[in-house]
């Protein structure tokens, strides 16, 4: 009977770890190596656990068992012996040591950022991430998609509730990619747990980690410090593609991003800039202004019916060009373009009711953001 | 000496005989075991500083 | 009193007069840790922050053997109106070498206004190796009403920055710099203060 | 500070007053009513004010943690805004930590430290009057910043710079005076501890012979008096950041963000030990009694502990793995935390020797400190595995470190504070607690607890990250489990104010040595300890710990 037990309770045990992986239990395997590493001494030092406290807790349970004061048993009289403390204090150093030489080998290797293929800035930002690929022209914010009325559960949710974005990351495989972090306000983190990578992103520092993906995939994650009311909110989705895959995105967000710099020599219609502005509004804006401008005071100041927004269209500009200091209002100088610049102005001066009919040009906007 | 030292690496990793621990308990100077106990933590910190060194290259 | 109780009420004063003095030292400690950490960052370099002062050129022979990028980064902040834009985004550089480089800075406003560029270094164990000989960050800068400004950054890498390193990164944040004096005299800027 | 001396009582020898009760205590003409408690200046008094207070703000940060868990019930946001579920977490964790466990442990310290060391009060009765009474007026000031506008503290009780400066609502500065008031009211109450345990003891008593409660509280008192002075310091340097503008933490001026998380934590990580020392100590003397058998290697448990509290200093930045350290320091970290699991280690298998070859019994006082050792181990083992710092940048800000650090602090400290009352209850109020309703609210929290805390191990390593006030579709089992076992947990509380109602009220009396194998020096005075005991130093015989 005993020995029935001895081969069933690992075998359970061990069946429902693997279980627990494919439900999404467990720590994810991930795509990178670091990530297998990574999964490796988590599963080697939780079964070491296991086994510490398989043999205390049995020995603890017997002794419950065994020892006990209405069955009769009388207590011994030792209270202590040297060398079964000695023991007892020797094996698990060994067994720490048995555990820091892969966790220092697997550190070492996060570490060597060197050679890398592609570097791509990270920047936090409450709340959402801006990715800027350096050297190559390309740079975006990427907002969570999910939609307000899903949160408040006017809406059935959807399978990638909180964790879509509207513009993921998009980086090749098979290529070592090296992060540069940084933050605009707070402290946020960039975690995506298939890739292993989790780093804080640190106003006025800079961070770097590196990831080399092997598996093409969409790859899912979230901030993970605490970063102010929308730390919720701000996720991170990378779609990892085939190499020249990679090389054909790039160049139509290059020349994307060209259609729309030719944009800000042409004047604009004001119906345009309305169409426009309300996407731009609604990533960019509606987290802290709210859908409907109302604004959520103190800290976020309402848009709609605000006399010196509409008053002085100067200040307006200036408030999102270059943002408000120790504030959670960055400036857009240079995460957007005049063109969305110019919507956005336009759109908050005339939605809600504002009416102002200002509309304001893209030329101007780039005028004051001049290299 | 050698026995405050005895006592304090002792200490260290919690095991010691209690013939040992009366004997030193015998003396009423604490302050002698104190000196050892922050030079050993000391010597401790900077051992492991050296590993970490070493093991980071 | 007896004379225990007086013995006693004499090492209660005792404890009570070191543990106040504990006290007191940790309560400066923990603001000695403040230039402490700094000291022990210049040492290390462990959170990329580059010396604030201007360092000599160390005429040391050039080590041709090896190139390391150097990759020039520059960022704005809210609530400074200017644009800092660098000549060239990343270098080649030897070790040993002497090297230039031009950032300039552009104020979108009217007004004139204080600034200052804050450096960090990547990788952070670099960043005792990288030698500031003049830099626009050592001090802030004040631009006019729409003036624009450039500044060149002289730097030299050591020689002995270890090998494993092969690139380097440099970014530049810059913040505004908020000061009573300055404030009154950009009172011109009749929302300063004001939140949105 | 000048030193005060102990209020001369009257030579009264404390078995003489045991059956009157405190109704023959009015010499000194004691003041009647509330007036009595406020200036009281007796330990028996300020422990029971201690206890009260901390299980009065158990309650309230436990109602901050049921609204957190009931938003959590389900993914979506049903009932509070984002801002107001950051005020929650803060707060639970604020009055968790500085209002709930460190009073109640000194409480503890107060009622019992000069019962098992035959000393006649605190050393210092006047000043433990008013350390105590700086709570109330210290978590008064933190509670009201949430009906000021702008709201209450929402960056987290570990409050990272620059959430908490810069970018910080506006009540921040009365959320620093109101820590800068808890902070004195520990710095004065560990000044008063060690004062007591280094002067007050019975003639005849050395540190060696000294009950393990008393050691941990000697040692847990250094690490106050070392650590609470930095938590000043750095909650200064955010005043003068927010209000006076200077720039320690703020990058714009030249400042460090991170320069706060090691300041915090080098605060931090010793404060988290000085919740869960006297843990071991109460624990330590509770086994032995209900096993009949003295502890296994008392002098490996003191040294153990104060190895902890001196390698305590040595492991700040293991919270700060994933910040960008330097390879070496990260080296350096995982290292000395790997290593703080061999003391720990230790004292866990002190135990379970003790229990081995014992003769033990179940009362409710043993039921609790069990599942502490089983519990708190478990909360040991995950953190062990945080300790690995590859891991670690997995594990760090999710789910799993939620659960690790409550495995530590419900079942691991909270269960022993609860142990700890059970325990002693007959000392204090002269009666057995209900036997049947203790045990059921044993199994009620085990389970409360379980079910709250265990599932989150998993949600954590599955990528939920913690302090979100909305989750993604694949974790709502996890929190469904967790909401459920949380408003279980939080409700079986109310058995224990029930026991603690009854047994003041009535039960089975108990003797002088109410527990069978209890040998400590508490149980040589009378059941309910008379107000003044020891007034006459006992004379201290060597019968156990020593040879």
């Amino acid at each position: 009977m005993r020995s029935l037990w001895q081969w069933l309770l690992p075998t359970c045990v061990i069946a429902g770890a693997n279980q627990a992986q494919a439900n999404g239990w467990n720590m994810p395997v991930g795509v990178t190596d670091i990530s297998r590493d990574i999964y490796g001494l988590h599963m080697t030092i939780f079964w070491v656990c296991v086994a510490i406290g398989l043999l205390v807790f049995g020995v603890m349970f017997y002794s419950l068992f065994r020892y006990r004061h209405s069955k009769g048993a009388k207590a011994a009289e030792f209270h202590e012996h040297t060398s079964v403390e000695v023991l007892w204090t020797a094996i698990p150093v060994l067994i720490l040591v048995g555990m820091a030489v892969p966790a220092t080998a697997t550190l070492k290797n996060m570490y060597d950022t060197s050679e890398a293929d592609l570097d791509v800035m990270i920047i936090g930002q409450q709340w959402r991430w801006r990715y800027e690929y350096l050297g190559e022209d390309v740079a975006f914010n990427s907002n969570m998609s999910t939609p307000w009325e899903q949160i408040r559960g006017e809406a059935a949710r959807g399978e990638h509730y909180l964790l879509e974005v509207d513009e993921p990351l998009v980086l090749p495989i098979n290529r070592k990619i090296r992060f540069l972090m940084t933050s605009d306000d707070v402290i946020h983190s960039w975690w995506v747990p298939d890739l292993a990578v989790k780093q804080d992103t640190i106003p006025g520092f800079i961070n770097e980690n590196w990831v080399q993906i092997n598996e093409p995939g969409i790859y899912r994650g979230q901030c993970a410090e605490l970063c102010g009311v929308n730390h919720g909110f701000m996720p991170i989705v990378v779609h990892a593609v085939e190499e020249d895959e990679f090389e054909i995105w790039l160049a139509e967000r290059k020349e994307a991003a060209e259609q729309e710099a030719m944009g800000v020599d042409r004047e604009w219609e004001l119906d345009e800039l309305m169409a426009r502005g309300e996407p731009v509004y609604r990533a960019i804006c509606a987290s802290c202004h709210q859908a409907e401008g109302q604004g959520a005071p103190p800290a976020f100041p309402a848009l709609a019916n605000n006399a010196q927004l509409i008053d002085d269209l100067d200040w307006h500009i200036d408030r999102i060009v270059n943002g408000v200091s120790g504030t959670a209002m960055p400036a857009f100088r240079s995460t957007l373009n005049p063109v969305e610049i110019a919507a956005v102005v336009t759109y908050t001066r005339n939605a809600w009711g504002g009416d102002t009919g200002d509309a304001v040009q893209p030329a101007s906007i780039a005028e004051k953001i001049v290299q | 000496m050698w026995s405050i030292i005895q006592s304090v690496l002792a200490a260290l990793i919690g095991v010691q005989k209690d013939r040992k621990r009366q004997q030193d308990f015998a003396s009423e100077k604490p302050l002698g075991f104190i000196v050892a106990a922050i030079l050993v933590t000391l010597i401790f910190v900077l051992i492991l500083i050296l590993v970490a060194n070493i093991a980071a290259g | 009193m007896s004379e225990y109780e007086a013995a006693r009420a004499a090492g209660v004063r005792r404890t009570v007069i070191r543990s106040t003095a504990a006290l007191i030292g940790m309560f400066a400690f923990a603001f000695a840790l403040v230039p402490l950490y700094d000291v022990f960052c210049r040492i290390t370099g462990l959170n990329g922050k580059v010396d604030t002062t201007a360092q000599a050129i160390i005429h040391e022979e050039v080590d041709q053997s090896r190139y390391i990028t150097v990759q020039f980064i520059t960022r704005g902040s809210a609530g400074l109106p200017w644009q800092m834009s660098v000549a060239t985004r990343q270098m080649r550089v030897h070790p040993g070498q002497t090297a230039e480089v031009d950032f300039t800075f552009t104020n979108n406003s009217q007004q004139k206004s204080w600034g200052r560029a804050i450096p960090s270094v990547s990788p952070s164990s670099a960043t005792n190796h990288l030698r500031k000989v003049s830099c626009f960050c050592f001090q802030e800068q004040l631009l006019q009403g729409d003036e624009r400004l450039t500044i060149p950054l002289v730097f030299q890498l050591a020689r002995d920055l270890p090998e494993e390193i092969t690139t380097i990164t440099l970014v530049y944040t810059l913040y505004p710099v908020h000061n009573m004096v300055l404030d009154a005299s950009l009172n011109n800027n009749k929302i300063a203060g004001d939140k949105i | 500070m000048a030193p005060k001396l102990p209020p001369q009582h009257p030579l009264q020898h404390s078995t003489t007053a045991a059956a009157d009760g405190q109704a023959d205590h009015a010499h000194h003409a004691s003041p009647k009513g509330i007036m009595r408690w406020l200036l009281t200046t007796n330990h028996k008094e300020i422990g029971s004010l201690y206890l009260i207070f901390s299980l009065i703000m158990f309650f309230i940060g436990g109602i901050f943690a049921l609204v957190v868990r009931a938003e959590l019930f389900q993914p979506g946001l049903q009932l509070i805004e984002p801002e107001f579920f950051n005020q929650m977490t803060t707060m639970h964790g604020l009055i968790m930590v500085f209002a709930a466990v460190m009073p109640a442990f000194t409480g503890l310290a107060n009622w019992m430290i000069p019962l098992q060391i035959g000393a006649p009060d605190m050393a210092l009765p006047r000043l433990n009057n008013f350390s105590f009474w700086l709570l109330p007026v210290a978590f008064t000031l933190l509670l009201s910043t949430l009906f000021m506008p702008g709201g209450g503290p929402n960056f987290g009780w570990t409050f990272y710079a620059p959430l908490s400066t810069t970018y910080a609502p506006p009540s921040t500065t009365f959320f620093i005076l109101a820590l800068h008031i808890a902070g004195v009211s520990s710095i004065l109450g560990a000044i008063n501890i060690v004062a007591t345990i280094l002067n007050m003891r019975a003639p005849g008593m050395r540190m060696m012979d000294m009950p393990l409660f008393v050691w941990t509280w000697l040692i847990t008192a250094f690490l106050l008096i070392a650590v609470m002075p930095v938590l000043a310091g750095v909650i200064t340097m955010m005043l003068m950041d927010i209000n006076f503008g200077t720039s320690f933490f703020d990058a714009a001026g030249g400042g460090d963000p991170v320069l706060f998380q090691h300041l915090f934590w080098f605060f931090g990580h010793p404060e988290v030990y000085i919740m869960i020392l006297p843990a071991f100590g109460i624990v330590s003397a509770i086994i032995p009694t209900f096993a009949r058998k003295r502890l296994f290697g008392y002098a490996s448990m003191v040294y153990a502990t104060a190895a902890i509290a001196l390698l305590s200093f040595l492991v700040w930045a293991h919270h700060m793995f994933v910040v960008g350290l330097p390879l070496a320091a990260e080296l350096f970290f995982m290292y000395s935390t790997m290593l703080i699991a061999v003391p720990t280690g230790v004292k866990v298998f002190n135990w379970v020797t003790t229990l081995f070859r014992g003769s033990i019994s179940f009362e409710p006082p043993m039921l609790f400190a069990l599942a502490f050792v089983v519990l708190f181990t478990i909360g040991g083992f995950s953190g062990l595995m945080l300790a690995i710092a590859p891991a670690d940048f997995q594990y760090h800000d999710t789910y799993f470190v939620v659960a690790h650090f409550h495995y530590v602090l419900v079942p691991g400290a909270i269960f022993a504070i609860m142990a700890g009352v059970y325990y002693w209850l007959p000392k204090w109020t002269g009666h057995y607690p209900h036997e049947r309703l203790a045990q059921c609210h044993f199994w009620c929290s085990i389970v409360g607890v379980n079910l709250t805390f265990f599932p989150m191990h998993f949600a954590g390593l599955a990528g939920m990250p913690r302090r979100i006030p909305d989750y993604a579709l694949q974790f709502a089992d996890f929190n469904l489990v967790s909401s459920i076992g949380a408003f279980f947990f939080g409700i079986s509380q109310l058995i224990f104010v029930l026991v603690i109602v009854l047994c003041v009220r009535g039960g089975r009396k108990a003797p002088a040595q109410a527990w069978e194998g209890a040998e400590d020096l508490e149980w040589s005075v009378p059941s309910p300890a008379p107000l003044h005991t020891f007034e006459t130093p006992p004379v201290f015989h060597r019968s156990h710990h020593g040879d």
